[in-house]
């Protein structure tokens, strides 16, 4: 049972709209309710108009802002592009999407709407920009969703991550970060979460998509063509439309095939659990860790503190040039957030954020963790000779579980602190 | 003319001279004059309790409807968000409308409006005994106001850790987004709150002992005085405490001295800078202020409630000296119960049992005081007049505060209650069930004496009538929220299974909260109408006896026309030795009678 | 319809005081990115002694039928040449590498330290190893891109290169004195060029033989006639780099 | 007016006994506004302890709401004519009405003092020590299972496993979602992070802040399964009210079993994706 169900079973007071309306009028005249908004990338936007040397004109501007609009609708009220030729079907379902869509509220029916705006927009934001009310002040930064990449998930770096991935982040949450667990929402409230991030991963890239498109475009050239064109001279005008189509399916054709790209991990020979053979195996880690193939000490450090390279920035924020004051000042100006350097984890606390099954770390390494500097290890193949076995990963997966329970990682001795017991 | 508020007009007349610039800021704004000075306190805190009210309606909507557009300030901060607040934004709600309220309102107005407008009148003086210690102690409130005020307009749209401020919340900067410059402000106005505290209580002290008129015994005194008297003494003893506390906490923000902050605290994966301290010293300090605070924010209220119901019962007040002595029992236990507020903070549970035990004794004085009210009007003749309503109320609301705060008392019990809604129920109780509607009372009381005219009585008894009513509507079916467990300072609480379906009693609470606010538009009204418009008032409207009605309506500068001899207490209405039913303080007995008033040597 | 085969060639000169590359922070494996502490400079751009522009790209942007008249049959898609792809003393070897995107390129380190080499494209499939010394990865491109795309290490985040794949082999990058050439293109059409330096982005303001021209967004366009070569002295005020 | 003004008043004492009448009985609008299901062998004492003074407050509430009604009605001025009694107080009440709640208040203090002891200080005893004596020093008292540690805004959650001993490989790690034995005497230790929350099972009338810097324990003896919340009293910053936990009491076998489960999907070291399954739910 939902507490959404129970308030709308229960509201003893349902003129809330009048009272709202009378307290305006008591107060202040002025402010209307306003209705949310998606807010354009106006950092990205600006970061192509500097590149291309260019300005977008008020009617590209707004051509972008209309076929989002016309693709993807409002907070309020979503839904999805209908793209010829393209099935949506499995990866967002609009009813879903809705569910977590609008204003905080829940139907005649005891169905809950607006989840987004109850658990997630204060911190990533209507639009899915990370930029929430609350976001400036969290470490790390919540995840700006509009590129379509995140960090923790079982498929190889650059690609979308799986349904599943993001099921498991909401699950479970990112330990060491602001990002809660929902375990306890109902499962198809998780669901029903998981796809509208997908709606808006999904919407903020076609956005980027068609600032690329329009950095290209030559002075007065827009998107789409008049209405009025439409008979005289029609190719031109589909033809534009097809591109955008065009964009669309190039956006969504990665998510589509991201499920079945999950890497897949042979069970672990049997017998590697027990004592000796773990003890060989995380010696074997803690040399790979420290040998030049994995390399893993450069950026984590000697002591795998996560000290090796502490001036590097994530993929994010790379965007924002942090190295050029000049620019970076335009884009803080439109609302993009400091940046941060992105530290190497440190591996002695036992906090994992993409999870501490030997599976989850078996990916990060293998596959690298996206938008961030973690690249992925060589695989041995036959060309490459110098390249690591699945059960080098392993060993080394090995090796950094044992790293928490290493006496220079004792809490005790990195923090001293007065515990005191109780009778 | 008649535009000129009478109080002004029997002032200016003082000094007459038209109007010139200097000597109307040294008449009006600079005053020395402990009357002006009291008026200016009452009307900064009058303002200031609306902001406070319309904070705590902030706080209601969010209850009632979560996460709904919030009308104006919602609409003004969060237009992007269509109007749905942040969470950190409803700490500060809380955290604000605390603060305001405690700081701001309650205290100031008590000690600071009524303490200086009352005392030199009531003891027969003709100012207090440092006018200039008086006049800083208004204008040391002007930077709290600003530093305060100002928090609302820094990142995290004001503090945010709650008016108990615990650390490490309240010390990283890193903890939360009003931990940042907002929560600075916040310390450093509440020091200065402090500090203007600290010269009222000294002067009041000092002018109590010391400028009595002649004959004014200690135990003819009206519990008013006696009350403000037992105040300042506790304020004076426990003030220099917080400001302290305060001041450690601003110390560890800005220079990392580290008194509150654990050693190797991570918050927010940022490592705090300092450490080594203990986050319950905190605790400690502050409630060994904030406890007596407590009582600092109810003694005058119970002194200026007995002097009404004794006036408008037209009956000596019902066993005076166990009042007066009530009061100083109050204010000594008050001393040694701060640790109730910390029975489940991970206080040495050894520690829980002694303050149990003083706690519950802290009950016993309020108890006897409650009696002796009753005692009070019983067998008198009661005329119902908007003041001797909100007296009335105030020993009824009284006695629901008092009574839920045993529950709190009890150890075991608070281990359940502890930070629900039941403790909000009970400090509204007695704040607002207690002391606001004491003051309400004072008002309509001493309006006259203030500004020479009368306030309406009929719009007064609907304010009252109204305000009485939603007080309720708000405050009582906490209590049962809180048997549930429903905790305090929860943005959204209906995501937990167990609370859900506690919604509608929060909207209900809120609808009448917004009618408790709405009604104090009467008030308003009434008090500007009447203090240009109300009928003229005599020196003695009530047929009073304590000394401030001898005086002209309203006192011009150095109060009393004639000099004051005291004969008696102020309590001798219905006496057998004169035909009239009150007996003034200064009316010397008639020939041949050998007065047997109490309080005679 | 084009008439034959016509090679574009020039060169690109900066003009103007001559600014000087900005040095790098070495702050990882001295020994081996900075032997004898010597200073290691900026590559944005690589100006030669007489002002030659090296690491310009000039590509034919518009999409060409991929069989003869329009394509010729050495510049036609579908090279799989293996291409490689070095970088020593922590520098990529090869600071902007165009290639059709059919070819294979052998990513190698022959630096004793180790590597990651991290390639951002657009189109194609990304890729981020640590490529460890004295051995190589395998890349292969799947899309033509129609502008560079970067590559970086994250080890030595001070490393820096570009690539870019396309379809058929009508690009050339200048060599260090600034000069290229690109031989059989068709002849008698209207062809689309674009222009792109790292630190510029595409070329806009400049002097082609003389005459200043406005390249808008890197586009210039031209008609060769066949059998000859079209040759452009390109001329870059130095301001753009300071 | 007199007569209106006493009715007011009066209302109150009935109106508030009312309403807690209606919610202890929870009936109509009031259902389940009362104190929580108490599924703690300990806790009981709690619940009596809370009901007792409401039984004792409420006979002071209505008895000085109805007299002050009853003095309100009957010396109203308006329809009372004799002259009020001039009288400055009696002794032998002002005697009377301190000494009666004294002795009252005592006799609460004192009673509530061995139930707080048992919450607080009476950590369960897993045996009797060398002296062969349980309730003296040298008992050895019962290891926690798991360690709650508050963090804003979550429960982190790590069972002992295996060893019985907290901060070893073999630990189980949850996040919000805690499962303990019914029908036993369970430890848990509780810490915090960062700032002070409070740990706070109202089903099982338990509450403790966690301070960091400070490790401390708190027991119960959980008598009916079932999922119960888990929620912070403390205000720990923005997200307080994000800090919303799940206990679920449940029997031996199937906490161990889930246990157990927990932690073979904890040590998971094979990955197949699913094949043709479609992942949406």
């Amino acid at each position: 049972m939902r507490a959404e169900s129970i308030r709308s079973r229960l509201s003893f007071w349902t003129g809330r709209d009048a009272l709202a309306a009378g307290l305006l009028l008591a107060f202040a005249a002025g402010c209307g309710a306003p209705e949310a908004e998606f807010r354009g990338n106006l950092v990205y936007v600006k970061r192509k108009e500097i590149e291309g040397q260019t300005e977008f004109t008020k009617p590209q501007s707004a051509d972008m802002a209309n076929i989002l609009a016309a693709y993807f609708g409002t907070p309020d009220d979503p839904h999805l592009p209908k793209v010829p030729g393209l099935e949506l079907g499995p990866l967002v379902d609009l009813d879903r999407v809705k569910m977590s869509a609008g204003k905080v509220a829940s139907d005649k029916t005891g169905q809950p709407h607006g989840l987004y705006r109850e658990h997630c927009v204060h911190c990533h934001g209507v639009t899915g920009d990370g930029l929430g009310p609350t976001a400036a002040f969290l470490n790390p930064y919540p995840r700006d969703y509009r590129m379509g990449r995140f960090k923790f998930k079982s498929t190889v770096k650059g690609q979308r991550p799986t349904h599943e991935d993001l099921r498991k982040i909401l699950h479970d949450g990112v330990a060491g970060t602001a990002m809660p667990s929902f375990k306890v929402l109902d499962n198809d409230e998780v669901e029903s979460l998981v796809h509208y991030v997908k709606y808006l991963s999904l919407r903020g890239e076609v956005e980027r998509r068609l600032a690329d498109e329009v950095v290209e475009l030559s002075e007065g050239e827009r998107l789409v063509l008049d209405v009025s064109e439409k008979d005289k001279n029609p190719e031109s005008f589909n033809g534009k439309i097809a591109r955008l189509n065009e964009i669309v399916t190039e956006v969504v054709q990665p998510w589509l095939e991201a499920d079945g790209l999950a890497v897949p991990i042979e069970e672990r020979t049997a017998g590697w659990e027990d004592p000796e053979a773990k003890a060989k195996s995380i010696a074997r880690g803690r040399e790979l860790f420290y040998g030049s193939i994995a390399n893993c000490v450069k950026c984590h450090g000697d002591s795998a503190l996560g000290d090796g390279q502490i001036n590097d920035y994530d993929d994010w924020t790379k965007e924002l040039d942090p190295a050029k004051p000049d620019t970076l000042s335009q884009y803080l100006a439109l609302g993009a957030l400091e940046p941060r350097n992105i530290r190497p984890r440190n591996l002695r606390l036992g906090i994992y954020r993409g999870g501490r099954r030997p599976i989850d770390l078996y990916w990060r390494i293998a596959n690298g963790i996206d938008g961030t500097p973690m690249p992925a290890v060589p695989m041995k193949t036959p060309e490459n000779e110098k390249g690591l076995t699945p059960d080098d990963i392993w060993n080394i997966v090995d090796y950094v579980r044992s790293l928490p329970y290493e006496s220079l990682s004792k809490q005790d001795r990195q923090q001293p602190q007065i515990t005191r017991e109780r009778l | 003319m008649t535009s000129v508020p009478a109080g002004a007009l029997g002032h200016a007349e003082k000094h007459a001279g038209g109007i010139e610039l200097g000597k109307f800021i040294r008449t009006y704004v600079f005053s020395l004059d402990h009357k002006i000075i009291g008026l200016q306190f009452l009307f900064s805190t009058l303002l200031w309790f609306l902001v406070g009210g319309l904070l705590a309606l902030g706080i209601r909507w969010q209850l009632a409807w979560p996460w709904s557009d919030m009308p104006v300030i919602g609409r003004m901060l969060f237009s992007g968000e269509g109007g749905q607040i942040a969470p950190e934004f409803y700490t500060t709600l809380f955290t604000m409308h605390a603060t305001v309220m405690i700081f701001f309102v309650i205290i100031p107005i008590l000690a600071g409006a009524f303490g200086n407008y009352l005392i030199p009148l009531m003891i027969g003086a003709d100012d207090m005994a440092f006018p200039t210690l008086n006049m800083l102690s208004y204008w040391f409130m002007w930077p709290a106001f600003f530093c305060i005020g100002s928090s609302f307009f820094m990142p995290g749209n004001g503090a945010g850790s709650g008016w108990t401020s615990y650390p490490p919340l309240s010390v990283v900067q890193d903890a939360a987004p009003s931990s940042g410059l907002s929560q600075t402000m916040w310390l450093l106005g509440v020091t200065f709150v402090g500090v203007s505290s600290m010269m009222g209580s000294v002067n009041y002290m000092t002018t109590i002992i010391q400028m009595r008129a002649p004959g004014m015994t200690m135990f003819r005194l009206p519990l008013t005085i006696w009350a403000m008297f037992i105040t300042a003494i506790l304020q004076a003893f426990a003030l220099p405490v917080l400001t302290a506390a305060g001041f450690m906490q601003v110390t560890d923000r800005l220079i990392n001295t580290g008194f509150f902050l654990p050693e190797g605290l991570v918050v927010n994966n940022s490592a705090a800078a300092s450490g080594g301290g203990q986050p319950l010293l905190w605790q400690h300090l502050f409630w060994f202020y904030s406890h007596p605070a407590v009582y600092i924010m109810i003694l005058p209220a119970m002194g200026m409630v007995s002097d009404i119901m004794a006036c408008f019962a037209r009956k000596p007040i019902f066993g005076y000296k166990p009042m007066v002595y009530s009061i100083s029992g109050i204010a000594g236990l008050g001393f040694i119960v701060w640790g109730h507020h910390m029975f489940v903070s991970g206080m040495q549970p050894l520690l829980g049992m002694a303050f149990m035990v003083s706690t519950m004794m802290i009950a016993l004085p309020s108890a006897v005081k409650v009696f002796n009210w009753l005692g009070t009007i019983w067998g008198g003749r009661l005329t119902f007049n908007t003041p001797m309503l909100f007296a009335l109320s105030f020993v009824s609301m009284f006695v629901i505060g008092g009574l839920s705060g045993i529950f709190m008392a009890a150890t075991p019990v608070d281990i359940f209650i502890h930070d629900t809604y039941y403790i909000v129920a009970h400090f509204h109780y007695v704040l607002f069930g207690g002391t606001a509607m004491a003051v309400f009372g004072a008002i309509y009381f001493w309006f006259p004496k203030m500004f020479g005219r009368m306030m309406n009585d009929s719009l007064g008894k609907v304010h009252f009538f109204l305000t009485f009513v939603f007080l309720n509507g708000t405050f009582y079916l906490m209590h049962v929220l809180g048997a549930v467990g429903f905790p305090r300072r929860l943005a959204d609480p209906y995501d937990y299974k167990i609370f859900e379906h506690l919604q509608p009693v929060n909207q209900f609470i809120t609808v009448c909260a917004i009618g408790m606010v709405a009604s104090q538009a009467i008030f308003a009204f009434n008090f500007f109408h009447s203090m240009f418009f109300g009928e003229r008032a005599g020196r003695n409207p009530w047929k009073a006896n304590s000394l401030e009605w001898m005086a002209p309506s309203p006192p011009g500068h150095g109060n009393f026309d004639f000099q004051p001899i005291i004969y008696r207490g102020p309590y001798e209405y219905g006496s057998p030795e004169v035909a009239t039913d009150y007996y003034p303080q200064t009316q010397p007995p008639p020939p041949g009678v050998k007065s047997k008033s109490p309080g005679g040597h | 319809m084009p008439t034959g085969w016509a090679t574009l060639s020039g060169v690109f000169k900066v003009v103007g005081d001559r600014p000087s590359a900005a040095p790098l922070t070495i702050d990882k494996d001295q020994a081996v990115c900075a032997p004898g502490g010597r200073p290691v400079l900026s590559q944005e751009f690589v100006i030669g002694p007489d002002g030659g522009l090296a690491n310009v790209l000039v590509f034919v942007s518009q999409k060409l039928p991929d069989e003869e008249p329009w394509t010729h049959s050495e510049s036609r898609s579908g090279k799989s040449d293996e291409v490689l792809f070095d970088q020593k003393e922590c520098v990529f070897l090869t600071r902007l590498l165009a290639l059709q995107y059919t070819q294979p390129i052998r990513i190698k380190n022959s630096d004793p330290v180790g590597h990651n080499t991290s390639l951002k494209p657009k189109k194609n499939p990304a890729y981020d190893q640590t490529i460890p010394s004295n051995a190589a990865g395998l890349y292969q491109p799947k899309a033509e891109e129609d502008q560079p795309f970067p590559v970086a290490c994250a080890i030595h985040p001070w490393m820096k290169a570009y690539m870019i794949t396309r379809r058929n082999s009508y690009f050339a990058v200048t060599k260090p004195d600034g000069s290229f050439e690109i031989p059989n293109l068709p002849a008698g059409v209207e062809l689309e060029f674009r222009v792109w330096q790292e630190r510029t982005n595409f070329l806009q303001e400049v002097t082609v033989n003389g005459a200043s021209e406005k390249w808008a967004k890197g586009r210039f366009k031209r008609t060769l006639t066949a059998g000859e070569t079209t040759s452009l002295e390109v001329q870059i005020p130095s301001s753009l780099f300071q | 007016m007199g007569r209106f003004w006493s009715l007011l008043f009066l209302s109150v004492p009935i109106l508030g006994t009312l309403a807690f009448v209606l919610a202890i009985a929870g009936v109509g609008p009031f259902r389940d506004h009362w104190l929580p299901e108490n599924v703690n062998d300990y806790g009981g004492v709690i619940d009596q302890l809370f009901m007792f003074i409401l039984y004792l407050t409420g006979v002071i509430f209505i008895g000085t709401g109805v007299a002050l009604f009853w003095f309100m009605w009957k010396y109203d001025a308006a329809k009372n004519a004799q002259p009020p009694v001039y009288m400055h107080g009696s002794h032998a009440l002002e005697i009377v009405w301190s000494v009666l709640p004294a002795a009252t208040l005592l006799f609460i203090a004192i009673y509530q003092m061995n139930a707080w002891a048992d919450q607080k200080m009476r950590r369960p005893v897993a045996e009797a020590g060398p002296d062969g004596i349980e309730g003296t020093e040298d008992d050895v008292l019962q290891a926690p299972i798991v360690e709650v540690t508050g963090r804003q805004f979550e429960w982190r959650i790590r069972y002992a496993g295996e060893d019985n001993v907290i901060g070893t490989p073999d630990d189980v790690h949850q996040v919000n979602d805690l499962h303990l034995p019914v029908n036993e005497d369970v430890v848990i230790q509780i810490k915090s992070m960062d700032v002070l929350h409070s740990f706070f099972l109202p089903h099982v009338r338990v509450k403790q802040d966690v301070v960091p810097g400070m490790k401390q324990f708190v027991w119960f003896h959980g008598n009916k399964a079932g999922v119960y919340d888990i929620v912070c009293a403390e205000l720990c910053g923005w997200g307080h009210y994000k800090m919303r936990g799940k206990m679920t009491l449940e029997s031996r076998e199937k906490f161990d079993a889930w246990l157990a489960g927990q932690y073979a999907e904890q040590e998971r070291s094979g990955f197949q994706p699913k094949t043709g399954a479609d992942e949406n739910d």
